[in-house]
């Protein structure tokens, strides 16, 4: 049987399109881009064209405000640390989110060993940052505040235009670790004026490990990587140019198509969570009702544990997380699902169902249908589903 | 990522399901996963005649369950007793690494299932036994991670052994 | 007519193994290594696989003491800047040489901005570090040194085996720049008592934008990007998987040929530099007449330009370089041609040339013959020629 | 990275070599790469009757020269003189951004001549132009790039727009 995936948050297959270019990328084997000759000449024109089809899709003004990384979490570590170090004249405050990625967090805490203070501001049970929160976080030391855009973990989508604003008025640089939004939903830097936002190729059906950062223009921040020219002197390191490449045709496709995976993934999220509240008791779907990714699922079911559930559904060919691939060594429940104050049991067995394009409705079915089962089995061995029922 | 036998006591569990009128019961909780385990007996003239789990927990958890359920049964009391983790752990054909502490689970909740039974006919009240999850740091020495014993590079907010996440006040 | 590739050092062309391997992977679009699903699995076991072949290349004592990163660049500024913050306590001087790549100098330079100290010895006319003066730099706030194996753009080898000894004597850490001798001369870092070596695929006929970081085990250092827990938690992000078994295949190759691209180099190198010195006056052959990579020959050309060599050769198909492609947008003459001593001028007319295991003689032939007529042309164009003539 | 006109005239450079008896001489170098270009007129009833160019340096260098000897051959000096860099970089249909110095050198060079050439006729010494090579970097306000003028981030070592390193004092 086919194997059913709804784990694309940890890796999305590629597009065919994608492939198909990145192994003609391969054939060609391309020079340097920095090389000062024809070989080089070449391998710069498909470097900058890569480069124009990632700005069309935030809609960057231009193809120059957007660096290549190595992926979303060096980005994210690009930005955060960056910005630190560059701006630390002015101050060492830096606010951020409860439930943001580890790429945040971590840098974050990285940073508190170099004597900068960081505020945290709570979500509420749906998962939402209140602007009002963030606006009162605010000091004159403070120089940055990086808000995720869509949670990995439970989809709720944060109102980053209005916090944007309130950056700006406050004379405080913005970032956004928007790694589960590029590519699946509109994101507008323009629109949303935005300082800086961290994405990844591979969420949208590209590479794993090739990232994306927009700098906006005037922006101070130190390159995390120093060395050579490359990249405008923002970032060194010869190019992994196939994976940016296979990056540039995805985006192009994720920008032509985008209304019409957003209505196909819109579809099946309905059915997925309508499915599920009918054949499984005693489940929670996290997350905000309306302002969340439209291609991800959180669910917790009660009294047993995540990744029992997932092993199981593994042996029936289905293949969902109990949480972002890169969390999945970490053993602790989520920070994310402890925020919305989901109790500690509850987080443990929580599941995130993502999934895509080529994603059928009959297969959200059998996912339904399988989950069902492999909940009655791991129910009937668990200590607090009997101790629930007596 | 589990060995064929941790696989196959995670797909078929021995020993499942909570037992009526137990002579000892074990409960414990793992601090660092939150996970749970119940361990029941019932023992005849010294032996473990019955012995059943219930766990809320890891594959690893469910798989130690049911190996430790099949080697204590028909043990007596005192062979049951040097049950460990590390007998379990290979048992299984080992445990990856980030995973070795799910074995201390299933040897301590069967310590605390006997430890119940003798202290219930010594007409005693239950135990819970201690656990540990401190962290202990030397300045200068290496670090020791509280999950799996290794050596713990400073800087790191991580475990390289097991990988596992090593708190803030390392 | 067919493209004589004579600057690998920008580019190696992938082995056609390597090529394979890495189509197949594209096709096979694997997992996210850090899954814990059977796709997972699959993705880590292929990921291991690849850390096993590097490690035997350089003869690490265990595969988990290499960090994949995304180039040579991003290794010397994790391994730079990891050991510089994880040590600031025991002290803040480092020790470096005048001939450094820019992703030293300026990872160097960077930390200078936080209070790092630098003391950057001299080379004599060769390129060549005195141990001597390394010993003489060491002061107890002394916490690193790093000096790069064989210059890319002279090819001096560095003795860094007695300079390790060194190092180790007196209690510092050891870094070494081994980007261009890790894949094409033997690198045994058992050997040599090295603390920390960076290297890159592409140097091996590997991709581009791949590279590795040994890590002795005890050293310390914090990690350059912060995030979720691959690399045993010392380099967050996603790998770029598909690379990365580049590498692996590339590593595998470059161990089992070695002594054969050895001798076939060495053979070249001197048809290269016989055949020059026969048929072009008032030329330099820069480096270390002995201690000298096998792959690479510098070559001033007196009273003419490098950049125009360069273009003049292209036209007839032939790809030399001026220096190395991440320095190629940088204009004043070369700090490693400045190092020994060179002319001002002379460093300006410099040529690095390299060369790999599909060169053959008769490209190299080909090569000198062009040359010549190339540089009588812009002779008759210079200044300088002129009036030295007169 | 260059245009077609600029490989034509790098390949094909018009009124190259040094001239005898030339009516002025310029002589530059340029600061920011250290390259060198020599520009000989001949001058008759106010009229550039002929020019020639030696230059050691890249090939935006050589076509430039190439260009400018073509543009302002049978020109008068007056004319000769509204010739500027931007005009040569126009006539190559552009250089790449961090080239545009170097179409610097060819109308320096011109000019020199030309001052060399009228100095020459009114009896005074010749004279070098002045070369400026400095970064002014005011804090707080965004740095000017020595090269091309555009902004320059601060923390950068590069300008951004033409990717020229920037000295150390930045
Ligand atoms: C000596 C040396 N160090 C470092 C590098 C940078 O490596 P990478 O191009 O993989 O970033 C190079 C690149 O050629 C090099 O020659
Ligand atoms: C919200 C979020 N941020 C950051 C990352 C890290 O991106 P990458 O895996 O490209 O390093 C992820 C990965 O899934 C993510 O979900
Ligand atoms: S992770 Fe909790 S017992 Fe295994
Ligand atoms: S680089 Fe010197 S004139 Fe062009």
């Amino acid at each position: 049987m086919k194997v059913t995936n709804l784990d694309y948050i940890s890796a999305n297959p590629l597009l065919p399109e994608v492939r198909d270019a990145m192994i003609e990328a391969i054939k060609k084997d391309y020079g340097n881009p920095s090389s000062a000759h024809s070989l080089g000449d070449e391998a710069r024109n498909i470097l900058e064209k890569a480069r124009e089809r990632v700005a069309l899709l935030i809609n960057s003004p231009s193809p120059d405000d957007i660096v290549f990384t190595s992926s979303g979490t060096e980005s994210i570590n690009h930005a955060i640390k960056g910005v630190a170090f560059a701006n630390a004249k002015k101050g060492k405050h830096i606010i951020t989110s409860n439930i943001e990625h580890n790429s945040v967090l971590k840098s974050l805490r990285r940073l508190t060993k170099s004597g900068y203070r960081v505020t945290s501001v709570e979500v509420d049970k749906n998962g939402l940052v209140d602007p009002a929160n963030v606006h009162k976080a605010i000091t004159d030391q403070t120089i940055l505040i990086s808000i995720m855009h869509g949670n990995n973990e439970i989809g709720t989508i944060q109102p980053i235009k209005e916090l944007c604003c309130i950056a700006r008025e406050k004379n405080v640089l913005f970032h956004s670790d928007c790694v589960t939004s590029v590519g699946i939903m509109p994101v507008d830097v323009q629109e949303l004026g935005i300082d800086l936002i961290s994405f990844s190729a591979n969420q949208f059906n590209g590479p794993s490990g090739v990232g994306g950062l927009y700098i906006r223009k005037g922006v101070n921040l130190w390159p995390l990587i120093d060395g050579g020219g490359q990249e405008n002197g923002r970032r060194a390191g010869t190019e992994n140019l196939i994976g940016i490449i296979g990056m540039g045709v995805a985006a192009e496709f994720a920008h032509q198509e985008m209304q019409s995976r957003l209505s196909h993934m819109k579809k099946l999220k309905n059915r997925l969570i309508t499915g599920l509240k009918e054949k499984i008791d005693d489940i929670i779907i996290n997350g905000h009702p309306e302002l969340s990714l439209p291609n991800l699922v959180s669910l917790s079911v009660k009294y047993i544990e995540g990744e029992s559930i997932v092993l199981m559904l593994d042996e029936e060919k289905i293949i969902v997380s109990t949480r972002s691939a890169c969390a999945s060594g970490s053993l602790r429940a989520s920070h994310v699902l402890l925020s919305i104050d989901l109790d500690y049991a509850d987080a443990q067995g929580t599941l995130v169902i993502t999934f895509g394009k080529a994603t059928t409705e009959d297969e959200i079915d059998r996912f339904i249908n399988v989950l069902k089962n492999v909940v009655a089995t791991l129910r009937d061995m668990s200590p607090l589903y009997k101790k629930s029922n007596t | 990522m589990y060995s064929e036998v941790v696989m196959d006591h995670f797909k078929k569990p021995r020993n499942v399901g909570e037992m009526k009128d137990p002579d000892g019961v074990g409960e414990i909780g793992n601090p660092v996963c939150g996970d749970m385990m119940n361990i029941y007996i019932k023992v005849k003239d010294g032996i473990i005649q019955d012995i059943s789990f219930q766990t809320f927990g890891c594959g690893a958890a469910i798989a130690v369950s049911s190996m430790l359920t099949e080697m204590a049964k028909g043990k007596t009391i005192e062979e049951a007793k040097k049950i460990t983790n590390k007998s379990v752990a290979e048992a299984l054909k080992g445990l990856p690494k980030n995973k070795l502490h799910c074995s201390n689970l299933g040897a301590d909740a069967l310590q605390l299932a006997i430890r119940n039974y003798e202290d219930k006919k010594a007409g005693k009240v239950r135990v819970k036994l201690p656990m540990e999850d401190v962290h202990t740091h030397t300045e200068g020495d290496l670090c020791k991670c509280p999950y799996c014993s290794g050596d713990v590079d400073q800087g790191l907010e991580f475990c390289s052994n097991c990988g596992r996440e090593i708190s803030d006040t390392h």
